[in-house]
């Protein structure tokens, strides 16, 4: 990747990092309401397999905590904060919420919050790309502790045998909830339980874009190839609660700290810095930049935005 | 029309389907190689291939849930669950994936998946092979449930429910795969709401759906032919959304409302299709409606115990006549 | 008498029934080093340790099973499900085995577990995670439902529930773990059968469970207060096995009934109620028993959505007029 | 194991292929209703299993396939039988059947007829046998295909995690219903899939009595003495179809003949004669003696053994 497109790559994981940062008040502020999940600390992960990948091309599918990886499948930042307020021009009407944001557009194929439940949807997706043909790929991101849930088994086993072009990407942040792997999980390193399936896999650190990109660049022409699916593993760490009502008192001190100095949009600021292709003063213009579109934009087109018509309840229940 | 067993037409409406849109699969397990424990895809794997027709691990939830992920980009799956029993594993795609994705996109995104899956109690296949859940299904939004009682219904529940944008669960039954009866030469598409009158009377409403319907009908002849009491028997094919004007203008007709399910009596069709009566046509009504139901026990292994926990043609008979002062 | 909110009255009982006998465990996805989700396992890891006070992997399923199966074996296991939108993925074994096990082994085996879970819309919580699903336990032989509408009851409740032979489903409220009431300081054990008359009346019953009898008390006091009207609550904190008499006996005083329940329409408390009084008391009506429910949709996200799709006590209020045809 | 014993293993064995025939026979003669799933060719993987372990003692659960475990166990044949009848004297009271045979007394915790459910009820017995102290054991024996099911992957997590003292058999006989393994499972050998659970696990070959029993005490061992859960897979072959409706017409003729070649009676019978302890007459003598109890008292027992009463139809719902 060039030098400069980095630059590009850095500012959108900024602004990654100030919608959710914005979510954030907006809950505090009882704008938001809900579960709200949020994903700073995570950002290269999805960066770094969106970049690897073609995003609006390929279907995308998550978990919960999905406001970013909608965004880096192109979805308009104003309709997913819309949706957060619950309004009608939402991309779900409002009828999705944070947990549910769908972009359907921009291949972006939903966020569930089930945990475990997009593994199979993901695998059935790949299965109709394969009926139809085409190069699409299909990116499932989901947590660690899904893992433990028995669709990752299920699903990985069905996509072994009919050689699913599916990418399952494990954003493993060391917890579920309040609860540590050490305490949930028998295999610590989620890539190697692939074995019990025969499923490609590959683990990476997952704070340093350039290495996500670098995996996720092999990963992602695996699965184009149609070789058979793939699951990568990143190692990160979310520097929030795992959703706002969430003391994070279950986590060390220390280990929070060591992790917080591996913030992803450092580690890339300070390669591009060292690079000298980014000043403090650019960086800092950027990060102005962003949060008045988010404070002009952004939040006052939620605001302003009509909510949904109670009389209209019941549509899309079926069609 | 051409007389076939209720699997073969099943397996016509299959066949016929994916042949006319290549988007349409047929997946489960043993749908392929062996053609479905119940003959019901004999066939299909030879002439569809193994892209098209899936034997599937035993893997309910995930199968179940592939075959959701695959609608979501136009691909038309009907998925067989082999017994409903099997179904309790895939709740979380049906219910959670299945049933809301609609509304919570939106109406950005449908999953017009076909389940279809037998249930019912069969010939002593005990309790943990014997259950109905289409109670489970029917309460819930964003799913249409249908159930057919004969071939002709069967066939063409399946061609519409595979042509439509909604997910369908189609609750078949063990017992009648070997059923025989007319179904049309010729393309026929059943409606996926609505109710049958299959049998026209004066005296009273059975209200049957599936395996009861058969036996409403043969309670009714010898209701007829021994009692001189002419019942009208309503087929309740379509179980959500129920068709209320259909119940009302029986009831409104006969005054007298039975209701007849092969599964146990609570939160079942029967107290919903009271329900409805008692919102419709309360003053309409000459007597209490009566549902007749099985009894609320695990369904037994034992021939003798099994025949005592599900209902017949007797119970419905004698139950009517109850309900009309006349026992 | 102390006051207790819901979730210190559950933690209460787990902590008594913990200590009293070596047996009872406590498990469940994040109950132990978290405390629970909304609070009701606080302290406890720390006072019985993690042999006792299980932090589960996301294994719905299994981890239910697990508990199952430790019942078999003289284990009291109190099972949390987070929500109750996780127990679709639970219902095999929850279905399958636990509701099962007694009957098909003749009676040499019980499961006598008790699976807590909260099952209600809270605040936005959005499709997925707004789910009832009482209708679907109540309706299966083999378990006991329960569900508490008071701190009081939630205490009662799950100490019988760890006592009781049988495996109990609790149905608890996310919305109502902060509420408070007196719970007696002494030992109490509520019955898992029956119902409560939680206001007595003479013109209508309103009959509630759960969250829905605070609506119910709240309306009542409306209709007393601006209408004149004297509404009877009952409240049904036993769904399975419901209580046929209490319900009769009620419907034999005011001789009208509604029912109010926070699940959709079909095939619900509300329509089992109904039936019951059609087989128990029909002749004694003065008009037809009507359902209070949700709209018939999967729960939105948007406020003023969600407010539109659960009923609420001026609901309540709205529909006793118009049955008592005073609107 | 005393080559005198090993006698009493083999009639043992011949028992279960008697008994199991002649529930073909009177299946075929509709005195018995319903599923059922015979036992014929995988004799030694039970017999080889328990004489490893203590049978009565040790806690012992499986699918439906079930007749013969149950027996391994000590439940008395006759029991059974009635139970298949569907009588008031069988083991369940006939509310069980053939699916679902029970003998809490023994220790044998039951059939199931869900695949996979007795996993997590496996490792509860496991867990309860944990928190209350004792020596025994739980062996769950389950097939190949129940394997793919998520419950066997969320199990073992837990198993692993919680060091709980459970032993799975793995009966691999090569199909689930019609289904080749080949065409179900990614991964042939099921012994290598526990390395995503962290699980002890080992495989032999399930038609030698003695190579399954030597390996089974090692299982047994490792178990008891508390050092965790442990995997046994045994590739074995059913000798009949699936269960009583089926055709069998997915397998091929030359597998079964090789199959059958290897007939677990015969190869203990061959090495017995080998050794010379039996004779060809002995054996002769020894089925005989089989066949005349079952005929004059197993079947006898059921067949006059008296309905249950349908009065008593709502006992046993709730305690
Ligand atoms: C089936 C189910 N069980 C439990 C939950 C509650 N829950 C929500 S998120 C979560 C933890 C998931 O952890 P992980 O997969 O590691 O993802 P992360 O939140 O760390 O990104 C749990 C237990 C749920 N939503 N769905
Ligand atoms: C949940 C569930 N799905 C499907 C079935 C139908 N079924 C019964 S046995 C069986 C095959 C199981 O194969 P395996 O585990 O290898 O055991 P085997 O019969 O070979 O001993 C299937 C699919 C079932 N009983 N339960
Ligand atoms: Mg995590
Ligand atoms: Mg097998």
């Amino acid at each position: 990747m060039e030098l400069a497109e980095k630059k590009r790559v850095l500012r959108d994981m900024l602004f990654a990092r100030r919608f959710e940062e914005r979510c954030y008040q907006d809950y505090v502020q009882r704008k938001i309401g809900g579960f709200l999940h949020l994903y700073p600390g995570q950002e290269a992960c999805a960066q770094g397999v969106m970049e690897a990948a073609r995003p609006g091309f390929d279907y995308v599918i998550t978990g919960y905590r999905d406001h970013v990886h909608a965004i880096r499948c192109g979805t308009d930042p104003k309709h997913i904060m819309a949706e957060l307020y619950g309004k009608e021009t939402g991309c779900c009407k409002g009828r999705g919420g944070s947990m549910h944001i769908f972009d359907v557009e921009h291949h972006f194929m939903g966020g569930y919050a089930l945990v475990g439940g997009p593994f199979p949807l993901a695998a059935g997706m790949a299965k109709a790309i394969q009926l139809k043909g085409g190069s699409e790929i299909v990116i499932c991101f989901l947590g660690d502790a899904a893992n433990n849930q028995g669709s990752f088994h299920e699903t990985m086993n069905m996509c072994s045998l009919w050689k699913l072009p599916v990418l399952f990407v494990c954003e493993n942040n060391l917890y579920g909830i309040g609860t540590s792997i050490y305490r949930s999980t028998a295999v610590i390193d989620q890539y190697k339980r692939l074995s019990s399936s025969n499923i490609e896999s590959d683990v990476c650190d997952g704070q340093d874009f350039d290495i996500v990109y670098e995996h996720a660049k092999k990963a992602v022409e695996y699965v184009r190839s149609r070789k058979g699916p793939y699951f990568l593993e990143l190692k990160t760490y979310r520097f929030r609660g795992h959703s706002m009502s969430d003391s994070n008192a279950y986590r060390d001190k220390t280990e929070e700290e060591s992790w917080k100095k591996r913030d992803p949009l450092n580690i890339l600021y300070e390669k591009l810095v060292h690079e000298k292709v980014l000043t403090a003063k650019e960086y800092a213009a950027m990060d102005q930049e962003i949060m008045s579109y988010i404070d002009n934009e952004v939040v006052p087109f939620a605001n302003e935005s009509p909510e949904p018509n109670p009389e209209e309840l019941e549509q899309y229940v079926l069609a | 029309m051409a007389e076939l067993t209720y699997w073969q037409a099943i397996q016509r409406a299959h066949d016929e389907e994916m042949e006319r849109d290549p988007m349409v699969i047929t997946m489960g397990i043993d749908v392929g190689v062996l053609g479905g424990t119940y003959k019901a895809t004999t066939g299909l794997y030879n002439k569809y291939g193994p892209l098209r027709v899936i034997d599937t691990p035993i893997s309910e939830n995930s199968y179940t849930g592939l075959g959701i992920g695959a609608s979501f980009l136009g691909i038309k799956p009907i998925i067989e669950i082999m017994s409903v029993n099997f179904a309790w594993l895939a709740m979380d795609q049906i219910m959670n994936s299945a049933a809301k994705v609609r509304y919570m996109s939106g109406g950005q995104l449908t999953a017009p998946v076909v389940i279809r899956t037998p249930g019912g109690t069969a010939h002593q296949l005990g309790a943990q092979h014997s259950a109905r859940m289409e109670k489970v299904f029917m309460g819930t939004p964003g799913l249409r449930v249908v159930t057919p009682s004969s071939p002709k219904q069967a066939y063409g529940l399946i061609k519409s429910a595979v042509r439509s944008p909604d997910p369908v669960f189609i609750n078949e039954h063990e017992l009648m795969y070997n059923i025989k009866g007319d179904v049309p030469d010729g393309e026929y598409l059943h409606p996926l709401e609505g109710s049958e009158i299959s049998r026209a009377g004066t005296d009273i409403t059975l209200f049957g759906y599936n395996i009861s319907v058969l036996w409403c009908l043969n309670a009714a002849d010898i209701l007829a032919r021994q009692h001189g009491i002419n019942a009208e028997v309503v087929d309740l094919y379509a179980l959500a959304p129920l068709d209320r004007a259909g119940i009302r203008k029986s009831v409104s007709k006969t005054h007298r409302a039975l209701i007849v399910e092969e599964d146990e009596g609570p939160v079942g069709v029967g107290s919903e299709v009271i329900s409805i009566i008692n919102e419709e046509c309360f003053y309409e009504l000459d007597a209490a409606p009566v549902r007749v139901h099985a009894r609320h026990v695990p369904i037994p292994f034992s021939y003798i115990l099994e025949k005592a926990a599900i209902p017949n043609t007797d119970d419905v008979v004698e139950a009517t006549l109850k309900l009309l002062g006349k026992s």
